[in-house]
Parts: C-alpha cells; structure tokens; sequence
C-alpha cells in the first residue's frame, strides 16, 4: 500500500502548519481525495491512522476529514470538457492502477472524448490535496 | 496546500549524494553518463539509485536493457525494483513505455509524486537522469532537492558548447553546486571543453564504437570505455576505488 | 479571453508549407537539418522563413553564423529579419542569447505572442526548429498550426528508434500529417530507420566530417553532402528543382 | 509598432464572439493591458481606432475601454511575491524592449528579490487580455 507515504505527507505538512501558527493542538485537518488517483477512502483512512500513531501529542485529539472530489478535464486542442467518471470504465486494471500511482499518466491512457487529443488539462480531483488544517493556540 | 512538497527531503535523507545528470542540450549521452556510472557504482558495491526524469525521452531503460515493465513493490510508499543491482525508477514502468505527451505542470506534478511517494532507503548516490532544456523538470529538481549537484555533460561541437555554456552559466548564478563538466564522444581531434569550461572541466569519455552493440548488455556495457573512463571520475564517485 | 489565439491563422495564411523538424529526441540533426533546408530553399530561390522554438536551446543562430542580436523592425507587427535571404525569426534576437529558463506555460504564451505578432507575409515554406521531447511546444504547435506537418530526424542509434518510434505513433494517433522520416549522421553500417519506419522512410544524410567546419558559413554549409543531400529530398521541398 | 497586430487580435476576437452569439452589434470592449508589457495605453487606442477603420459596420459604435493591470510575481522557489513596479526601474531599456515584444523573456532580465531565482510565475498583469465583449442581438 503506497497511500502510507501520502498520508505521512499530510500529517508532515500539519506539523509543519502547526509550527508555522504556533498551534498547541491539531484539531481538524480536511483532506480532498481527487477520483483521478483512485485512492479509496478506507485504505486513506487506515494509512493515516497508522502514521498518527507515531505522530506528537498535539494530534491527540485530531480528527480527520476526508473529502472525494471529482475529477474533471478539459481539452487544450478542442475545448470539450469531461468527466472521469464517464470515461473510467473505459480503462483497464494495469492502467488504472497507473494512474493511481501518478495521475499524469492519464495522458497516456485517455484522449478527449471529442478531438481524440491526450492534450488536455486535469482541471480537479488529481489527487491527494490538503484543503484546511484547524487548531488551537 | 499540496502536501507532497513538504516531504521531500525526508524521503531523500539517507542518501548520500543527489548527482543529476545535465547539460541544456540533448543527444550529448546523459543517459549514457547516468546508466553507465550508476552501474559502474554498483559494480564497486556502492549502494546506488537512478531516477531517470526524462519522461517523454526515456531512455536508460532501453540502455540498461529492461524489457519487463511491471509496478514497484507497495511498502509505505513504492520500493524502487533493483536491475544489476541499482534501485532503479523509470517512468516506463507506469506507462509501459508508451508515448508520454505532458506538459510542464504535468511533469511537475509526475516529478513530485514519484519523489513523495519512492522510498529509496539508504544509498550513497542517487544518479538523475535530466531531459534537454532548463525547463520545469531542471527548475523543479533545484527547488526540491537543496543537496542537489549537478554533473555536466558537453561534446566536441560548436552548437553543443555554447547551449552548455548557457546552461552552466545558469546553475552557477543560482548557486546550484557543479561537480565537473565531462566531454563525452571525443575524437582525437576536436576539443572545446577544456578552454570553454576551465574551472570545471574533468575529463574526456572518448567516442566508443561498440557502445551501440553493448546497449541492452550489462556486461559488455561494463567493459566499454565509457564505463571504464567514468571508474575514474574519482571527483563525482568520491568513496569509489 | 486571449486575443493571440484567434489571430494565429491569419497570420499564417499566405505561407505556402509549414514544416516542423522534429522527433522527441535531442541532439539528433533537427537544428542542423531545419536551417540547412532553410539555407538550401532560398539558394533555389524560394521564399522561406525559419522560426526556432526552440527556446532554451537555440542552434539555429549558431549555424546559420548570426552574431549581432538586434530588434526586428516593427510595422503592423514585427516584420522577420532577413538572414542569407530566409526570414528569420529567434528568440535570442529578443535575450541577446542569454540563458532563458522557462516553463511549459511560458513557453506556451511565448509561442503564441510570436505567432500572433510576426508578419512572415507570403512564403513558400515555413520551416521550424523544434525542441527535443513532446512537451508543450510540440502540443501548442499541433493544437495551433492545423496545416503543419511534420518532418521526422532520427539516427541510427538504438537508444534514438526507440524515443523517436514512440513520438511517430503519437502524431500518428493524432492524425499529424507526417512528411517523412529522414536517418541522420548515418554510417556506412548502421541503418535502422528503413525498418523502424517503413511506410515514412525518406533517406538518409550522410555523417559529415567538414560540418563542424562549417557551422556558422554560409558557402561553406552550401558546400557540406548534407545540404546536397537535402536538395534532393523533392518529397518534403515539392516545389523545388 | 507592434501593437497594431495584437490590436487585430482584440477585434478579430471581437468578431468571432459576435458571430457565436449573434450580435449585429458591438457595444463595448474591455481590454486589460497587462504593465509588464508597458504598452502605452495612447498607442494601443490608436492602434485599435486603425484596426477599426477597417472594421464591419458592426463595430461603428463601439468603444474600447482599456485598463491597465499592474503586473505582479511570485517566486517558485522561495514563495516570496513581488510587484514589477517595484522593480522596473533596474532594466535598461533593451530588456524594457525584449519584455515589450515577448514579456516571458523577464524570466531572462529579472530575478526574485529575495532569493535571486529566476523561476517565478507571472501571476498577473502579463500582456493584453479580452476582458469582455459587449453587443446587441
Ligand atoms: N561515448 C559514446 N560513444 C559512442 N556513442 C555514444 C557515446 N555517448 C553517447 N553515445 C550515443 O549518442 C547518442 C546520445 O546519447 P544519450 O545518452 O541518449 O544522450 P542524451 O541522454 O544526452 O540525449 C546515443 O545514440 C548514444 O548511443
Ligand atoms: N549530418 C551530420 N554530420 C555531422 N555532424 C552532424 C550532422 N548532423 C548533426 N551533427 C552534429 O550533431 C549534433 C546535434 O545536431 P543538432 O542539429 O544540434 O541536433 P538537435 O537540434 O536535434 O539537437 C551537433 O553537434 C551537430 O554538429
Ligand atoms: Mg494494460
Ligand atoms: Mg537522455
Ligand atoms: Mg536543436
Ligand atoms: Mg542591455
Ligand atoms: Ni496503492
Ligand atoms: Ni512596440
Ligand atoms: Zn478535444
Ligand atoms: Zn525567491
């Protein structure tokens, strides 16, 4: 399971904010899952609870938001806008799994569903994002 | 805020020496330089990774001679598959070698997950292999990467030398670290980097004719005179020998 | 909204053949390539223009021996300055040739302010060098230029078929209209190009020893078996001999 | 003057959005002038009123209003973030020139403040941009 080393990356940034703002305790941290990597909110869930097992004592009390957003995109050549969701069954396991490991090799497996063109922009739901991190002073 | 950024260098932190594989131009033999030292090292027992970057060229896999592309092993993160003992990550092995047409904020993103995601261990170099250009992947690897230092590549030509030059002239007013510039396929004859590059010049890599039919083999590749050439290069591989 | 986009077409209406030498890897003869067939139309008397996009790592100012960088003149737009008869269009006219480190999306509005901006006026081909790679140059040039095709270097070199196979089936896939496929600086030995590249094989260019010699001379680069070789290939210049 | 092309471009944008939409008339056209190009807002205005002249009667009564946006940075590298007012005043006037006809080319003649790289985004105030386009059906 790579999620972990994502996961330790979100709980890496929160220190790094707490230390910023001078936080005495990590309330709420919210985190946008992108559809494109395909990441489910289970296994996220399980990952970050492993790496804040080892994490300070001020995410004692944190609580974890986890958020699926959409993946949508949009043609460079044509303009068309699209879905993921309309075009992911269109993949297969290994390409899938691709993107999980890095979304941009969407541009290898998927075109625009109207000029065919892999030049298009991956507009939301790339992948793991860290929306807010809430806390006390 | 996007989270990768800020575990970078922890992911880098027990590796000794970050040496990306450079020089502005393209066709100079970066990939050659990078395959051939990485393996070179792990041939002296050095614990050595290789992350060649050059995502829409690939090419060190085709010197190397990987033909199986499968994903890395999952353990906290992607562990990079070892070939003739190097801990080895292409973009080939996600995309199955197939065309990668990306952008710059494409590969951006792309450089930044492989980084947050690869778990390298303990090495004492980790070889990258650079694309042509000062583009977002040299940009990238400079904000990243603060250890990094970079091995220059040039060749005995006039249009190679003053694209290098550039380049060089570049990384040296941002302070980036230089660890030599090589002259790669040499003839007896011509010569421009000793005088165009005085401070940092380190040596030759002489053309070698049966480098072509040594692509692929690991052991031909070894006794080529590159390989043998770059066993020398004591200033890059300073725990060699 | 951006304006250029729109513009773009307009600008390109009353050029003949526009023509991209390119083939994802560096360091293969596109420079060299793209500004002698440049040299060798306007010695046949057509009018031809050169446009280098390549931006970090501009060559064609160096072969063609241009060497006092200066505005071009403006007159509802910027009119191309004219080099041994071709109109000329190069980056370094606007840095002075300094090292110009950009990322894909600078690239992409440098691009477009030079084809909104730049009166080529009637030409009969319109040749331009591009970068090594498919990055944004190469998908900005497609997505803007519907009638460019394109002409494809490459070398007899194991590790260049396989970078440069996989950029053909891209344009391919896209419905780029390709010109041909050109094998460069080949030996007497080595060819793979006529079965990598059956259907678009053209020819190949001979490695020649005198072109180092000749970089920056206009008789001389006349003179090298690249240029007449170049002469010859009637199917990328149809308007020629 | 160059500006003469990038004013074709305003109003050859101008025409192709009336034609989608179905105007028979253009009203008004906002033009951002972005600082870092330093068009000259008189030499633009003429530059359009030529253009014009040879424009559909579509255009007879339109008027072009043109503003200008102060350009700012922000270092890839360090973060930090500038404005070109502040300094603009440490070009000579060739690399004023080269950033009038390609403004990318300030990645050449500028360096952040703070941490001299030259790997900033442009994040406003680049060149000339169509604001919107106003007309009657
Ligand atoms: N020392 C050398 N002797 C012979 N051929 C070489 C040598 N170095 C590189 N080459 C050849 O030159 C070409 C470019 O090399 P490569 O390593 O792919 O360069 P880059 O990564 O800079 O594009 C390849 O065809 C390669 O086989
Ligand atoms: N036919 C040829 N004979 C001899 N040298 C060549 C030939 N074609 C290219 N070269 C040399 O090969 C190198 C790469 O050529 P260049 O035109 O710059 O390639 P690219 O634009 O693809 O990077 C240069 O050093 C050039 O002098
Ligand atoms: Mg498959
Ligand atoms: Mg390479
Ligand atoms: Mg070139
Ligand atoms: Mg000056
Ligand atoms: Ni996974
Ligand atoms: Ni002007
Ligand atoms: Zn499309
Ligand atoms: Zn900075």
């Amino acid at each position: 399971m790579h999620e972990w080393a994502l996961a330790d990356a979100v709980i890496t940034t929160a220190k790094k904010v707490a230390k910023e703002e001078n936080l005495i305790k990590v309330t709420e941290i919210v985190v946008k899952i992108g559809e494109l990597q395909t990441i489910s909110r289970e296994i996220f869930e399980t990952a970050l609870q492993q790496v804040l097992k080892d994490a300070p004592d001020l995410f004692n009390e944190v609580t974890c938001k986890l958020e699926i957003e959409p993946a949508g995109f949009k043609c460079m050549n044509c303009g068309h806008e699209w879905l993921f969701s309309d075009v992911k069954k269109n993949l297969d396991d290994d390409e899938t799994e691709s993107i999980h490991f890095i979304p941009e090799t969407a541009h290898v497996f998927l075109k625009c569903p109207t000029c065919k063109s892999p030049d298009f922009e991956i507009v939301k739901g790339r992948g793991i994002w860290v929306d807010s991190i809430e806390g006390e002073k | 805020m996007d989270p990768r950024i800020n575990v970078v260098e922890k992911r880098l932190e027990k590796i000794g020496k970050v040496i990306a594989i450079a020089g502005g131009k393209g066709g100079i033999g970066k990939s050659t330089v990078a395959s051939l030292l990485a393996l070179v090292l792990a041939d002296s027992n050095q614990k050595v990774g290789l992350l060649d970057l050059d995502f829409t060229g690939a090419s060190t896999h085709t010197i190397l001679g990987l033909e199986d592309f499968h994903f890395p092993d999952e353990d906290e993160g992607i562990i990079p598959p070892k070939l003739h003992g190097i801990s080895y990550i292409t973009i080939t092995n996600f995309t199955q070698d197939h065309a990668t047409p990306l952008r710059g904020q494409d590969i951006t993103n792309a450089i930044l997950e492989l980084l947050a995601i690869t778990r390298w261990d303990e090495l004492d170099y980790l070889i990258i292999d650079m694309p042509p250009g000062i583009n977002d992947t040299t940009l990238d690897i400079i904000r990243l990467i603060k250890k990094i230092e970079f091995c220059i590549v040039t060749t005995p030509s006039k249009i190679t030398t003053k694209v290098v030059k550039k380049s060089v002239e570049l990384l040296q007013e941002l302070n980036v670290s230089i660890l030599g510039v090589i002259e790669n396929m040499t003839y007896p004859t011509i010569h421009y980097a000793k005088e165009a590059f005085p401070k940092s010049y380190l040596g030759t890599i002489p053309f070698d004719e049966t480098y072509e039919n040594a692509i692929g083999d690991k052991e031909k590749l070894l006794e080529t005179s590159i390989a043998n050439t770059l066993r020398n290069f004591t200033v890059i591989c300073d725990k060699m020998c």
